[in-house]
């Protein structure tokens, strides 16, 4: 090892190197804030979008399902089901289930209200409206 | 280090100065102008390729270190602007 | 500490200053390296967009500041060539000198900067805007981390902490602005200039 | 051992490991899920057994994290603990805080749990890895201040190594991005930005320092190579990882709402995240081919290298594979991403917890290595388990690559769950490597009660 390569160098430029890079991180995040409303549509996050939001978070469907690809991947994308299979067929499917088909993955029953299959139904239409950059790459997500 | 070693030091720095500064306007000429194509493209990359060689080599020290930082610096300079001149000749169609 | 005995004939097994700030060179010109190709391969994609967006750039101020830096870097050689003769308040006053020169690059860019954003430009604007003003910005940073790293040499140097021997801090923080140098050598063409 | 103090470590080492086994279990669960949908419903659905296996995984690395900091930091501060006492209280605190919590989640549906535990005045639930209800994060962060206060008291008085500040500023940095956690705003883009904020900066930053002090002091214990050289290795390696990571958490932000820059900011510094996982692997070898004392402990020194070696693997090269944004746009949210965060945690923070209690556990029962008996076992676990991981990603990456051509490439995509039919052979291997993994845990286990001829401490 060089006589000329020390550790306190090493260490300045630990400590530089990540104030650097984590003002720079901030400074991103500062433009990315100030950018979102055009992307998020957040003026058509109702009441009854953040109810809905609430409900999903509450009945932990991100621990089967993905939502703009995050989450678990035992169950389908949820961030575009509303293009894929519009309101009525998702208070329809969370209605039936399980489906208690053998041997088939089952989803439980939540017992959710009719204001409340609305409120879901809300919360990912508002969520297929967000512009991710074109993701999914089709509609099965 | 005494002073006939200290010109020896700074005299190839203060030529490589100002080659950089005859290159830079050069550079500048050839934007003003507005030139474009393959030929330019490649003079003015060309240009940059050897402007950041002298500074690697004369500014940093490198000229006076073992072949292998030389080497890195060079071998990524070559891939950046290899890769770079690729990208430029697929974009002309 | 090390003792510096080398003469400029001599071959060194280690590039001047300390190898931990070439790791950080490397890492750096490694990031700076595949953004610039990055550039390119985005050009390649949307060429039109890219040349007409690219003839609004002020190529004047690109290749002053091109100026100021190269100057400002061989202000730093003087440097490193003051301290190895054990001159440590001319070593300091070169170094002065180079942190001006970074002071007039950042003051043209930040003129440059406000053009750009008072005419409503932003990183979403397109894709030339966004690779134009991350670079810019991303090396703008580096001149101003530069700029700092060359303040804390250059008050050791007038506390008279370096002497002939022993000035490895003064290689490694010139080694630093060097780099932020010829990183902006390769920016201003590609950016500016070629089409 | 030199210090008495150090013994609070070993309740940390015996409960991370047996939630660890737990965690394990929960899995098996899980991947038989995959192939018989309705195995053990309703009693345990899916989404429970993942909260369960994920929390686990979480909690027992913390676990072994704060062992290794008791363990690790009054031998690097030669001094005593500041309170041994309350670090026994916190260990009891925080076990029966998570062990409650896995009862919740078993016990209560989690919309109840959600309500019984306040998350109506705050809500924090219901997010991938931050399922736990209020009063647990709450739990979370208390232990965490006593912890930090314990072990930040201890280096004040003692010595001051490069190890011990790493170390200190990766945990402080793992309680302040935790407080992300607690920032829930209905809008789901600003949600998942700053969510990335607990998860990435945990995984791919801060954990990062911790791992590479945890190493270093192994390193310096086995080898016996000179701690300037080592601390030296380890300042840059953490450095590389800094500079690459803090912006590296952009290759989350692709398709998430955020604006398009992060693409190329993502890409461009997430593609350098192996650098430093390289460096850590060349950094393990080079010591230990340097070394400059034979140490009993063999197993610990396998560890080591395996912990260079797979956190490469797992979280380098598996990482690089679909971190650019052209390829993530396809393997984003598929069996991909289970195959990496599958390789990369076992590689980088199974491991590293596991080369610590495989140094540490000896010396706490007072020998400086265990029986070569029990450390051939020891071993043998050591490869059952790395060798099903492998396998265990190859499969999840080979069902993911299908996943995708199936369901997101092609004029015809097919539907989810078609998709998965088609990929059941895969799901099936998976979960034989997953029992495979269960022997090599229980082989380790037994190692700790393997009798035979060991070494005291002089």
């Amino acid at each position: 090892m060089s006589e000329t390569f020390t550790k306190a160098m090493a260490r300045n430029i630990f400590y530089g190197g990540a104030v650097f890079f984590f003002l720079l991180f901030l400074a991103l995040t500062f433009d990315t804030i100030q950018t979102l409303p055009k992307r998020d549509h957040r003026e058509n996050i109702t009441d009854s979008v953040v109810r809905g939001k609430h409900i999903w978070e509450t009945r932990n469907c991100v621990g089967c399902h993905t939502i703009l690809g995050e989450g678990a991947y035992f169950a389908p994308e949820l961030g575009n089901v509303y293009k894929r299979r519009g309101g009525e067929f998702i208070k329809g499917w969370i209605k039936s289930q399980p489906t208690g088909a053998p041997g088939r993955r089952q989803m439980p029953q939540f017992n959710l209200t009719d204001q409340q299959l609305d409120d879901v139904v809300e919360f990912l239409k508002w969520t297929s409206e967000i512009d991710t950059n074109k993701w999914p790459p089709n509609i099965e997500g | 280090m005494d002073t006939a070693q200290k010109r020896r030091f700074i005299r190839p720095c203060t030529f490589v100065w100002l080659l950089l500064m005859l290159l830079t306007v050069t550079t500048y000429l050839i934007g003003e102008a507005g030139l474009g194509g393959i030929a330019v493209m490649l003079a003015v990359l060309g240009t940059a390729v050897v402007k950041v060689q002298m500074v690697a080599n004369y500014f940093m020290g490198l000229r006076r270190t073992r072949w292998l930082w030389r080497g890195i610096v060079l071998g990524w300079l070559l891939l950046v602007t290899g890769l770079i001149t690729i990208a430029y000749l697929t974009a002309i169609k | 500490m090390t003792t510096d005995t080398t003469t400029p004939d001599e071959i060194l097994a280690t590039p001047p200053g300390d190898l931990a700030i070439w790791f950080f060179i490397f890492a750096e010109l490694l990031a700076f390296g595949v953004f610039f190709v990055a550039y390119a391969f985005a050009r390649a994609r949307h060429v039109a967009l890219f040349n007409e967006s690219q003839q609004q750039l002020d190529i004047t101020s690109g290749a002053i500041n091109t100026l100021v830096l190269i100057t400002s870097s061989y202000f730093m050689v003087r440097a490193v060539a003051a301290i190895k003769q054990g001159l440590s308040r001319e070593c300091a006053r070169w170094i002065v000198a180079a942190i001006g020169l970074g002071g007039v690059f950042l003051a043209i860019k930040l003129a440059e900067f406000h053009d750009k954003f008072s005419a409503g430009i932003s990183l979403s604007t397109n894709t030339f805007y966004m690779f134009y003003l991350s670079l810019t910005i991303f090396h703008f940073m580096h001149v101003i981390l530069g700029m700092v790293i060359l303040a804390a040499v250059m008050l050791k140097a007038k506390g008279g902490g370096y002497s002939a021997e022993n000035h490895t801090g003064v290689e490694t923080g010139a080694s630093y602005w060097h780099m932020v140098d010829l990183l902006w050598i390769i920016l201003f063409p590609l950016v500016y200039v070629i089409h | 051992m030199q210090f008495k103090s150090q013994a609070v470590a070993k309740p940390y080492f015996i409960a991370a490991i047996a939630l660890f086994a737990g965690q394990i279990l929960f899995g098996l669960i899980m991947g038989f899920q995959y192939v018989v949908g309705d195995f053990l419903f309703p009693l345990i659905p899916f989404n429970v057994a993942r909260m369960v296996h994920t929390n686990l995984l979480i909690v027992w690395i913390l676990f072994g994290f704060m062992g290794a900091a008791y363990y690790l930091i009054p031998e690097e501060a030669e001094t005593e603990l500041f309170s041994p006492k309350l670090a026994i209280l916190m260990f009891w605190i925080f076990l029966v805080a998570g062990a409650l919590t896995i009862v919740g989640y078993l016990t209560v549906p989690y919309a109840t749990l959600a309500a019984m535990t306040g998350n109506d005045m705050l809500a924090t639930m219901g997010r991938e890895f931050l399922e736990q209800p209020l009063p647990t994060k709450i739990g979370i962060v208390i232990v965490a201040l006593a912890f930090l206060f314990n072990i930040s008291m201890t280096v004040l008085k003692g010595r001051k190594t490069s190890i011990s500040l790493v170390l200190l500023l990766g945990l402080w940095g793992l309680a302040i991005f935790f407080l992300f956690s607690f920032y829930n705003p209905s809008n789901l883009v600003l949600d998942k930005y700053f969510w990335w904020w607990t998860v990435h900066l945990w995984v791919e930053g801060v954990w990062e320092l911790i791992l590479g002090a945890m190493l270093a002091f192994v390193l310096i214990k086995i080898t016996g190579v000179d701690r300037e050289v080592i601390e030296k290795w380890l300042y840059v390696i953490i450095a590389m990882t800094l500079i690459t990571g803090i912006i590296g958490t952009g290759h989350h932000y692709f398709w998430i709402g955020t604006p398009e820059y992060w693409q190329w900011f993502g890409s461009v510094f997430s593609a350098l995240e192996p650098i430093p996982f390289f460096m850590m692997t060349v950094f393990a070898f080079n010591m230990v081919n340097r070394r400059r004392r034979e140490h009993p402990n063999k197993a610990a020194t396998l560890w080591a290298l395996g912990t260079g070696v797979m956190a490469f693997l797992g979280a380098g090269v598996w990482g690089f594979l679909h971190t650019l944004a052209p390829v993530n746009f396809y393997t984003h949210g598929s069996q991909i991403t289970a195959a990496h965060g599958h390789m990369a945690f076992y590689g980088a923070y199974v491991m590293v917890n596991l080369t610590m209690i495989s140094y540490a556990m000896p010396m706490l029962r007072g020998r400086s290595a265990n029986s070569p008996s029990a450390q051939v076992l020891e071993m043998w676990s050591f490869w059952l388990m790395t060798v099903s991981i492998v396998f265990i990603t190859l499969f999840l990456t080979a069902a993911g690559i299908l996943q995708i051509w199936l369901q997101r490439m092609g004029e015809t995509p097919m539907s989810f769950m078609a998709a998965q039919d088609q990929i059941m052979l895969f799901y099936w291997l998976r979960e034989a490597a997953g029992f495979v993994f269960l022997l090599g845990l229980v082989l380790y286990i037994w190692s700790f009660f393997k009798k035979g001829e060991v070494q005291t401490v002089a």
